[in-house]
């Protein structure tokens, strides 16, 4: 697969904006400022990106509670995604859903989703709509480790397959749900090996290397396009931070923690485009400046926003 | 009116739908070849053909949730789970996704989905096959809930749900599937909300859903012979509930009897009791009496299981005792 | 009496009774190495070792359904299934399996379980994370569903509900866990089916669970300055329902309003309002009011989650419109 | 795997009081004895028996609704069975249960379950208990091919391995989930290969050769009994009559009934123990006239048994 130097530039952008984003809100969480429960995406930022990069506002996805990730390199409002988890009116979801349930139809964006588990059959019936509808669409499922062993799961990879449904499995195996190691929590070493129960490809692939992701991806989203059928990645990665903040990671050790940094999908990609000479400092500091500034303004329009008013409560329950 | 039975009347308001919306699709277990475990779906593979008529795996999950990202990617499903009690293997799908997404997102999804089920006693189908689980959906705000009783309702309900926008929960006693009666013909439906008063009476009200309306109807018969004359409301979507038409009724006859085969603990009936407690008081000149089913799974026995279902001497008694 | 929180309060529950019954062992997601995530489970794994503190995979059905098919061939499985909305996914094994196998097999089984979940808004969590069910379990027969208020209280009814020999509901507000209180040393019980007069008075019962028995309370208090004496009385289990303490407070007081944080609609206090509007219909001197959530999901913002949580002034405008 | 003489017997003697019950079943349905719903094991006794010849009455079973053939298999009493088809009081479960719900916990039978994938969990449970009471148990779970695209049996299967429980999982693959067939409902050849996502073994085995089952079993039973986990059995067999009683099977070829019937397990099993001499016709009558004997007495006894009083209706929720 050959990507064009803009493709490059622009995964390398969109991962430093999910960074960017993500380390602002786990600054704003420790102040007070975003309640609930938080779930950060850094570390693991070149699956989203490597996926998305391949799909269109056409193609539907369907997020997890570790969203944020998934909703910026689908094309996701950063203003809006911060003013939703500041609870505010202006936010996706004019403060109603915060962190774990955000979405945006228009973009396809079928919604994070605080079930585990609870996405894959959404996404095969996004597949089912697209495949119905003729419309060329694919959707793309991103799940964890943890949700490969929920039932859902299972059971929407065998309706996809029987129904040769336009649709990604794309698992970002981060080894933990929540303290559960995947040591403890399956028998096998690949998720990707649990593609032969359904007789769709299963293929692994780093998930820190976000050019072998895109091409991973774009080989099942194409033969997703095609109609020849599901398939299922498995991206092998990592969370720098707590399974959500406030989590003291109490079950893993530092040293792996390390090890897994010097892995850091951004400043791999930054060097091999240091590399070819599509990156330089002074362009590094550009686009860093730039999505600094964004943040700002998401922030400030989050911050400024009204709250929603109580009259609303009760309202968008039905149509 | 054509004459037709239950099963019947709904199998033509899935015709008259998807001849008038290419975008329903109905799936489910063996709804495809075989036409429905009780005769619901028959003919539908033929007229529509695969893609329109999806049997699906063993796989209730993926069967729910398909529809829910289905419907809100632009589809109308609509769903056949076949047994009510089935609906335990693929809750999540449809409280915390269907129910909840439009509320969660700000009001930005629309599904439009059904999730048709089999539900009641009497066939001696035992614990896990026999349950009425009504109050569960009433409870989850986002779902509408359907219990029609009569032919002409399940059809002009259905149709009527099937152009709902939202998820509604369809509920067909089996006990009703074989119940004859006059149907209109085509395209028509029945607004949800609408309690329907199956027979008028002035000195108290029998609330009653699915085929217990078919029970208390007989039971008013033998009561008119008592000279007591009970008015049957039968509520006919448990959510939206009609609150106004059975307060009327209340406030008309000063009298409450409930009855549903559900089991009456934390039933639907506790709901409508509530309600008129406290918007009737003034109005009831006795306890609300409610007749339902005991604290118990469904036995398969039949001696027990006909005891377990609610009858026309319950319901007598109950009013005998209201009228005191 | 020594003080200490809910969490601490239920954490030494389980101390107490794993030492003293080798067959209890307890399962979850993340109650082993990170002690439960709302700290619940600290320091078991240390001291049982993990043959009797077992982390799970993420597979709630296979969580809840191993405990059931543990307890049958005689372990006593605690079960930890985090958030009760996750019941949407594992609730085939607790209400089709677990509550039912007694009775289908004629009386043959015995499977004591207990499985603990948090429940409540109240910490900007949203819709999936933060509902109140109760109404759901008290419909289910074969299930007994606890709901404790106070620290001692928790720590009493989950030493009953480790020892009882039908499978248990245990409902934990997370609101609670950091509740302090004092709390009766070692091993001590509280009997189900005993609601708690927390608060006693002559005008007017409310009738609480959970976190809302401390909202009716405060209210309470201020009721008092107004020269109105509230009795607040603390079902405790829901089932079994001490259906004989309530009405006997309604007896007293001839008035009667019901306060919980599930949705009011189809809700538990629907059945506590039934059962009074049957039973004590003519010690009423006043409609039955309920004190409850709207009918929508729970929101994230936090003004909109205040606004859902059933609040002191709404249970004082309540009592006031009762006492007019 | 040397079968004895007595061995081979005794799974003859099963596999055609299975038979012989369920035929004589059939008809007390459609005589409308029996009410409810029915579904029959005829054509695949070879299964049951042939697992249920190496468990003793410490070990458990999980049914399923096909459930008849397993409680005889594994001990069950035709009297008490027969009893609770017709409701009665005397019958297995008071009546209060019926086919889909006959459990004998003396003899370790978990209970036939009218739930689709309610089995396997509750076998990971037997398996679970017996491990943490190190009596040696082993715990088996029938479930179909159907069953196999449930969420709970892949989630079963998971703990299963993760905790490493002494279960086997024995799929009946009779091709059929009511009317759906397996060449619809998964896109894999054989429901063994899903062992694989587990890192389980999964064999295929002749299920309509009581012998090839009894081996297969023996072996995943002594593995589970020596503590090195869970293994599962695909058992490739056929149902001859509808998937309950009344269905009338228009989803399916009489041609393919036909063949299966050519590979009835009892006429297979009968012919091998003439050649070694171990049954003759003489033998062959006596058995199968003790068992119409002893099938009258079952019936007898259950139309002569008195139905449930309606006071019992709600005893046996509580303890
Ligand atoms: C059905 C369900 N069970 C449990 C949880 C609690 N929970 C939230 S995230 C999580 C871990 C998920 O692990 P994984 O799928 O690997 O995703 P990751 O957090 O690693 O991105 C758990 C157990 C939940 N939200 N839903
Ligand atoms: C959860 C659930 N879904 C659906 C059903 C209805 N049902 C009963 S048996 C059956 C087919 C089961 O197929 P399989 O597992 O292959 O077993 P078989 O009947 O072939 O022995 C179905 C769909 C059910 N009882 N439970
Ligand atoms: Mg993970
Ligand atoms: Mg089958």
């Amino acid at each position: 697969m050959d990507l064009t130097n803009e493709q490059l530039l622009d995964m390398y952008v969109t991962m430093n904006k999910i960074r960017t984003f993500e380390n602002r809100v786990a600054e704003l969480f420790a102040d007070g400022k975003i309640p609930g429960f938080v779930h950060l995406y850094v570390g693991e930022e070149a699956v989203a990106t490597g996926v998305c990069a391949s799909l269109t506002d056409q193609d539907y996805i369907t997020s997890t509670h570790r969203g944020h990730g998934h909703l910026i390199a689908k094309g996701g409002d950063i203003k809006l995604m911060m003013a939703e988890l500041f609870g505010k009116k202006t936010g996706y979801c004019k403060g109603k859903g915060g962190s774990m349930h955000i979405a945006d139809l228009n973009l396809g964006i079928m919604g994070a989703n605080g079930i585990v588990g609870g996405g894959p059959p959404l996404a095969s019936g996004a597949a089912l709509a697209c495949q119905y509808l003729g419309n060329d669409g694919v959707a793309v499922c991103f799940f964890g480790d943890g949700a490969s062993n929920q039932g859902t799961t299972h059971e929407a990879m065998n309706l996809a397959t029987c129904w040769k449904l336009p649709v990604v499995f794309v698992n970002e195996n981060n080894m933990y749900g929540i303290s559960s190691c995947t040591l403890n929590s399956m028998c096998v070493p690949n998720i990707a090996d649990r593609a032969a129960a359904y007789d769709m490809p299963g293929v692994v692939v780093d998930g820190n290397d976000v050019i072998a992701v895109c091409e991973a991806a774009a080989e099942g989203i194409s033969r997703a396009r095609q109609g020849k059928g599901p398939s299922l990645i498995e991206c092998k990665t990592y969370r720098h931070r707590g399974h959500f903040e406030g989590d003291p990671c109490a079950y893993r050790e530092d040293s792996e923690l390390e090890e897994w940094k010097e892995k850091d999908p951004i400043p791999r990609l930054e060097q091999k485009l240091m590399e070819i000479e599509l990156l330089t400092d002074a362009k590094i500091n550009e686009i860093k400046s730039g999505l600094q500034k964004d943040m700002a303004d998401a922030e400030q329009f989050a911050e400024e926003s009204p709250f929603p008013d109580v009259s609303e409560l009760t309202e968008d329950v039905y149509t | 009116m054509p004459n037709m039975n239950f099963a019947q009347a709904l199998n033509d308001a899935h015709k008259v739908e998807m001849e008038r919306d290419a975008n329903i699709y109905v799936a489910g277990e063996d709804v495809g070849v075989y036409g429905g475990i009780f005769g619901v779906t028959a003919g539908l593979l033929d007229q529509f053909g695969d893609k329109r008529v999806k049997d699906t795996p063993i796989t209730e999950s993926a069967i729910v949730g398909t529809a829910v990202g289905a419907a809100t990617a632009g589809l109308r499903p609509v769903i056949e789970l076949m047994f009510v009690d089935f609906i335990g293997v693929a809750l999540d799908q449809l409280y915390n996704q269907a129910a909840k997404m439009k509320y969660m997102f700000g009001g930005k999804a629309k599904i439009p989905m059904v999730l048709r089920m089999t539900c009641g006693a009497g066939i001696g189908a035992a614990a896990q096959h026999s349950q009425c689980l009504e109050a569960m959906f009433m409870h989850l705000p986002g779902l509408k809930v359907v219990m029609p009783s009569t032919p002409n309702d399940a059809k002009g309900l259905l149709i009527e749900a099937i152009r709902d926008d939202n998820p509604v929960v369809f509920l067909e006693h089996k006990m009703l599937y074989a119940l004859e009666g006059e149907v209109a013909e085509g395209d028509f439906t029945i607004p949800f909300g609408q309690a329907d008063i199956k027979r008028e009476g002035q000195d108290v009200t029998i609330v009653a859903t699915a085929n217990m309306v078919h029970t208390a109807l007989s039971a008013a018969e033998k009561l008119a012979a008592d000279g007591i004359s009970a008015e049957v409301v039968d509520p006919r979507t448990l959510y939206p509930l009609d609150e106004e038409g059975i307060i009327q009724s209340v406030k008309k006859t000063h009298r409450l009897v409930i009855v549903h085969e559900e089991v009456k603990f934390a039933g639907s009936g506790a709901e409508i009791a509530a309600i008129v407690a406290e918007k009737a008081f003034d109005y009831l000149d006795a306890p609300i009496l409610r007749v339902a089913a005991p604290f118990c799974p469904v036995p398969f026995s039949q001696p027990l299981e006909q005891a377990f279902i609610p009858s026309e001497e319950e319901i007598i008694d109950a009013v005998k005792k209201v009228m005191e």
